[in-house]
């Protein structure tokens, strides 16, 4: 492990955007009459439903259990009663199945976890339990259980446990929030995974666009042992494989995860609700998530309960000056664009953007010039262009002889290409046609 | 209760969202955009052969232009596809083409040019984007093979005075070796294409497309350097019959050639690997020609030659992805 | 293939009697046409000399060699027993695309009367410019009717060595002047057929006594 | 027996549909009169071969038929050459002299030889060749008179536009010859696929594969 870490092959520098809500501290986000907690939000099986309509709960108090290894719990976000269990839009356009909390304004914790305050004598397979009770997952974007990256199989052996800061979606400032203010609970994170792994460190990588971020974590990163790493600005710095390289120098093999180079990621956000979890026995019912974009009156940063739905999101945030062209959620490069302000905060909802129509990619795609732009960024090394003709083609197999597989859908290519081609479009078209027809095969 | 009127929050209308794949930002380069700071970048050398050549080269210069963007959108009329000379690749090509002529050719020579040019060279494969071959280059070795006489036919260049006399002249290159003096070579002071003469001008457009970071610099470094080794090679063999290197790279259309032709996004290789191998390329044909063929030119040919091989060098110069490794060897059991 | 034998030998005597029929049918034809054949090569040789030279009614063949080595074919052209000129025919190699064929009609002293091109490869358009006399007719010519024109169509590049003589100092190829024998674009054939021309006026004028001595 | 002889001219044009005799099409078809001369003396060469082919079909064995054919074509045009030479009109002969013995190696002769002659009757065989010749005839005075206009502005050596002075040699050339002759198959598949689209069905070119180009919108490529 080097000092200075490495620079992948390709990236892009888009305007980064984040002065609009980076000095805004975290707010608590007021009590609201109503939550629609989205039932699933985690990737993997679906929790399985323990409350029915009537019920009154209590805030923590578990609404859904784990439906298996790759799944976890949810919990009620406040005290109340399950007004129903309905449908409700998700972030993918589509009705998903949701439970809707009213909420008797109590906001009255229930029978809460045991505080691990002992948490380095405590057996470490306890600690990833509670990890897993407490309904802990990826909250960069993806959603993955964090139990299961805590879990290696037989055989595979960990040896750096890395917690990702980069945070290198333009406009987010989420997790630069929480490093700011939450620094301890960070490194404290940091350190209960690596006693969970077995080890004794662990690194924070970090952009280096956010030195106060970085200045702060160092200044209590020592007491546990932890290292910070400050990382050049490059999108996608954030991406696991990316940061894996920059920090190890390892390659994750194509197909392969970040376990098979013995390493595990975790999200700073993540970590700190491992903290909570471990050291006060508090699950995981809110997050913070920057409300941004130009068209808001008053970006800032949040802390969300689950189920609080874009409409109140952005009434905190003062609604916005004119009509925004796109509403995402997650950041510019890799968001997913929302049509209803009904959908609600997901433990994966890393922020609210929305965005003016002077800077939406509305473009009709041009023919390809093969200006070698994107092959220029690509961090994955491969050929962007010519896969997107290949899938334009219906030219599958040439697209997967061409590594379409590798693609991390970073979105770079689509960002720097002249002609406007929606070249993320096509190698998610590609990776779905091929998945399909191995399927068949099998 | 408060007595102050808070205006009401204004709220996004979801009906006027806009949904659509991501990213959701782009960079602000675009095609037109490109195309016109490579026109930019070109037009020392175009000042340079109007310099030279008066207002002939003006001529040239704006009548192959005119008919290179009235034959591409007549194309696209009686295709029925939509109008295409915004994006500013008919431009480029109609100044292009007309740097590669002699400042005194015909006017339908022009014409005929440009007709070769955008029809044969781009829509007949489709367009902008799907031309195997530089179109410049399809009508330069089109009119070269087609009038070989009105093309090997160069004017004398005179300095400042616009209105030039037709005097014909050899190109350098076609000289005994020796006759033109390398300072003459620089400033473009010798016959030839109007925009190949001045090798200062060329090299001032190259600098700004590498500035932009539109061409890939390996293309004009390797096709130059190549050149340079051998016919510098067989400088030092046979110093009487053969030009020096110096005077290789400087005359003929080669700085023009590597800098502006070979380098045509569409017709070169995408990746930085493949863009060596076509630099290399093009040098060997390039000095071949010049030392072994019946031209006393040989940077068209050899770019058409390796414009023909670029799906090949694509293919064969694909690097290995990220993550394409032997994985590690505690793994290998 | 195994399913049925083949009867090789019976093969190979079938293809034999057609290839023996087939070249019975060739000799039986070449034979018959050998005569016709050389009359008619004859008429062209014929044709071609009275293009270049003045009427003549007789003519002798005699074979010199130039200084390049090259065999040159002389006829010496007679009218009611008085020599009346001569043609040289060379084969050139130095052509652009191969061998030119060049006969050159001279004066008794070796003056050179007219040039033609018998037999060329050259690139068309190009260099069959140099080579070729040809009239190009144009649709108002058709329109019109008139009549045709006679005689030999000139050809700036040949009929600039008419009246010349191929004195010690070779044909320099000149372009762009008033006088011209090289085209642009064409210099090889046009050095080619200047090459011809000069190595058949040179071996006539330095063969003057014997060409008149060969035509009693 | 009407198709026997049309078929020839367009559905199995032998140049421009099944793509047969290239070498000659490409090399001859500098002018409309070389393309005639050529179209002529190809003709020519077919019906006789095709009637001797015919005659043979039943005593020719399998085995052995290829090799007999070419014998025969051989001869039959070295016949043609030295009868051509002796007796017909000089002017004739100066203009078909130099093609005939480039038809020993158009495999439109034997090509015909082995798909039609060899399988019918005498009288079938005639009217094809003729129809094969027809076609291949046409189809080269087209080529080579759309090569001739374009070089000189000039059809069988007859100026049309009378200020033509430089000739676009390009068009005499072998490249014009490829660029010619590929715009005339363009032209050809258009019409097919045009046709096959007003008649409902997607046109589908055996060999081609449309989806990487977007020329026009007849690929069937959505």
């Amino acid at each position: 492990m080097s000092d200075k870490p490495r620079k992948f092959k390709g990236g892009v520098h888009p305007q980064d955007s984040k002065a609009l809500s980076a000095s805004k501290p975290i707010q608590d986000a007021p009590l609201l009459d109503s939550y629609k907690v989205i039932m699933h939000q985690n990737i993997g099986a679906p929790p399985e439903l323990v409350v029915k309509k009537g019920d009154a709960v209590k805030k923590g108090d578990l609404l859904a259990k784990a439906g298996g290894f790759v799944s976890v719990p949810l919990h009620a976000p406040t005290s109340g009663t399950i007004k129903a269990i309905d449908k409700c839009p998700g972030p993918t356009g589509m009705a998903v199945p949701s439970i809707e909390i009213t909420a008797d304004g109590e906001d009255e914790w229930g029978t809460i976890f045991e505080p691990l305050v002992e948490w380095e004598n405590t057996d470490p397979s306890e600690l990833k339990q509670r990890v897993w009770d407490a309904g802990i997952v990826g909250m960069g974007g993806a959603g993955f259980p964090s139990h299961v990256k805590l879990s290696p199989p037989e055989g595979k052996t960990i040896d750096t446990l890395i917690l990702n800061g980069a945070e290198c979606e333009p406009y987010l400032t989420a997790d630069h929030r929480i490093m700011l203010e939450q620094a301890e609970d960070v490194v404290l994170g940091a350190a209960i995974i690596a006693r969970i792994l077995g080890l004794k460190t662990a690194v924070i990588g970090v952009e280096d666009n956010k030195p106060d971020a970085i200045a702060k974590l160092q200044e209590v990163a020592e007491k546990y042992n932890v290292k910070v790493q400050a990382l050049p600005v490059n999108y996608p710095q954030g991406a696991e494989k990316q940061l894996i390289y920059a920090i190890t120098g390892r390659e994750v093999p194509v197909g392969k995860l970040p376990m098979d180079v013995h390493c595990v990621v975790q999200n700073v956000a993540s970590a700190v609700a491992i903290a909570e979890a471990v050291v006060k026995g508090r699950p995981s019912i809110d997050r913070i998530t920057t409300v941004t974009g130009k068209p808001v009156v008053n970006p800032g940063n949040w802390r969300f309960r689950l189920g609080t739905s874009i409409e109140k999101a952005l009434e905190l945030a003062g609604g916005v000056n004119v009509q925004p062209a796109k509403l995402l959620l997650g950041g510019p490069m890799m968001g997913i664009a929302q049509s209803s302000l009904g959908v609600t905060v997901m433990k994966n909802t890393s922020g609210i953007l929305l965005i003016a129509s002077d800077e939406v990619s509305l473009y009709t795609s041009e023919p390809c010039i093969r200006c070698g732009r994107c092959v220029e960024v690509c961090p994955m090394g491969i050929l962007p262009a010519t896969i997107s003709q290949a899938v334009e083609n219906k030219r599958f197999d040439w697209a997967e002889e061409l590594n379409v597989m590798a693609c991390i859908e970073c979105g770079s290519c689509s960002y720097v290409c002249p002609s406007h081609r929606p070249l993320n479009q096509h190698f998610k078209r590609g990776k779905i046609e091929i998945q399909a027809q191995l399927r068949k095969k099998k | 209760m408060s007595e102050i009127e808070t205006p009401p929050i204004q709220m996004p209308d979801p009906s006027r969202l806009v949904v659509s794949n991501s990213p959701h930002i782009r960079d602000t380069q675009s095609i037109h955009k490109i195309m016109f700071t490579v026109v930019l970048a070109m037009l020392p050398a175009c000042l340079a052969g109007i310099w030279f050549f008066g207002f002939a080269a003006l001529k040239v210069l704006v009548l192959c232009t005119v008919s290179c963007v009235v034959i591409e959108e007549s194309w696209n009329k009686l295709m029925k596809r939509a109008s295409s000379w915004k994006d500013g690749s008919a431009i480029l090509s109609g100044i292009l083409l007309g740097m590669n002529l002699n400042a005194g050719v015909p006017w339908w020579v022009c014409i005929l040019g440009a007709l070769l040019a955008i029809i044969l060279g781009k829509q007949l494969f489709g367009g902008l984007g799907y031309n195997p071959f530089n179109p410049v280059l399809v009508a330069r070795v089109g009119l070269l093979i087609g009038l070989p006489e009105i093309m090997t036919t160069w004017n004398t260049p005179q300095a400042g005075k616009m209105v030039v006399d037709t005097v014909t002249a050899a190109t350098p290159l076609s000289l005994e070796p020796g006759v033109t003096s390398l300072g003459n070579l620089l400033s473009g002071n010798v016959g030839g294409c109007l925009g190949e003469t001045s090798a200062i001008a060329l090299l001032l457009g190259g600098a700004v497309l590498m500035a932009f970071k539109l061409i890939k610099w390996q293309v004009p470094l390797a096709f130059i350097g190549t050149v340079f080794l051998i016919t510098g090679g067989a400088h030092l063999i046979s110093p009487e019959t053969t030009h020096s290197p110096l005077f290789h790279v400087l005359s003929g259309g080669l700085l023009l050639g590597a800098f502006f032709m070979a380098t045509d996004m569409v017709t070169s290789p995408m990746t930085k690997r493949g863009a060596w191998i076509f630099g290399l390329g093009c040098g060997i044909m390039t000095s071949a020609i010049r030392l072994w063929g019946s031209y006393p030119e040989g940077v068209s040919f050899s770019i058409l030659f390796m414009n023909a091989l670029t799906p090949l060098i694509d293919r064969g110069s694909i690097s290995k992805p990220f993550g394409y490794v032997a994985p590690l060897k505690e793994e290998t059991k | 293939m195994n399913a049925q034998k083949i009867n090789i030998p019976k093969l190979g005597i079938f293809l034999g009697v057609i290839a023996a029929i087939a070249a019975g049918l060739l000799s039986f034809v070449s034979a018959s046409t050998e005569t016709a054949i050389k009359v008619n090569l004859q008429k062209k040789t014929d044709a071609a000399l009275e293009q270049v030279l003045p009427a003549f009614d007789a003519v002798d063949t005699m074979i010199l060699h130039s200084e390049e080595g090259w065999p040159v074919r002389f006829y010496m052209a007679k009218k009611d027993g008085a020599l009346v000129g001569y043609a040289g025919e060379v084969i050139t190699p130095e052509g652009f695309s191969g061998d030119v064929t060049v006969m050159v009609g001279l004066e008794l002293d070796g003056t050179i009367r007219t040039v033609i091109v018998t037999a060329n490869t050259e690139t068309p358009g190009l260099g069959t410019a140099v080579t070729d006399r040809k009239v190009q007719k144009t649709i108002f010519d058709l329109v019109k009717g008139g009549q045709e024109a006679s005689g030999l169509a000139p050809n700036v590049y040949l009929d600039w060595y008419g009246s010349k003589k191929a004195e010690n100092e070779r044909w320099a190829i000149i372009k762009d002047g008033e006088e011209i024998n090289g085209k642009t674009g064409a210099t090889i054939t046009s050095a080619a057929i200047g090459g011809a021309v000069y190595a058949i006026g040179k071996t006539c004028i330095e063969n003057l006594e014997e060409l008149s001595k060969g035509a009693e | 027996m009407a198709n026997e002889f049309s078929k020839g001219l367009w559905k199995e044009n032998p140049v421009l549909v099944l793509l047969l005799g290239m070498c000659p099409t490409l090399a001859v078809t500098s002018s409309a009169t070389n393309g005639l001369g050529m179209g002529v003396a190809t003709m020519f060469v077919l019906i006789g071969s095709n009637v001797v082919i015919s005659a043979m079909r039943k005593i020719v064995p399998k085995k052995i038929r290829i090799p007999v054919y070419i014998v025969v074509i051989a001869t039959f045009v070295t016949v043609v050459d030295l009868l051509m030479q002796a007796y017909a009109p000089t002017a004739l002969y100066d203009a078909l002299g130099i093609f005939i013995p480039l038809i020993v190696v158009n495999c439109i002769v034997l090509g015909r030889a082995e798909a039609f002659a060899s399988k019918n009757s005498v009288g079938k065989s005639v009217l094809d060749a003729l129809g094969m010749g027809l076609g291949f005839t046409l189809a080269l005075v087209a080529l080579g008179g759309v090569r001739e206009f374009l070089a000189s502005g000039s059809l069988f050596e007859i100026k049309l536009i009378p200020g033509w002075t430089t000739d676009f040699m390009l068009m005499t050339s072998a490249p014009g010859a490829f660029i010619i002759l590929g715009l005339f198959l363009a032209g050809m598949n258009a019409m097919n696929m045009r046709k096959a689209k007003a008649a409902g069905k997607t046109y589908k070119s055996a060999s081609l594969d449309c989806s990487s180009c977007n020329i026009c919108d007849l690929g069937g490529v959505d």
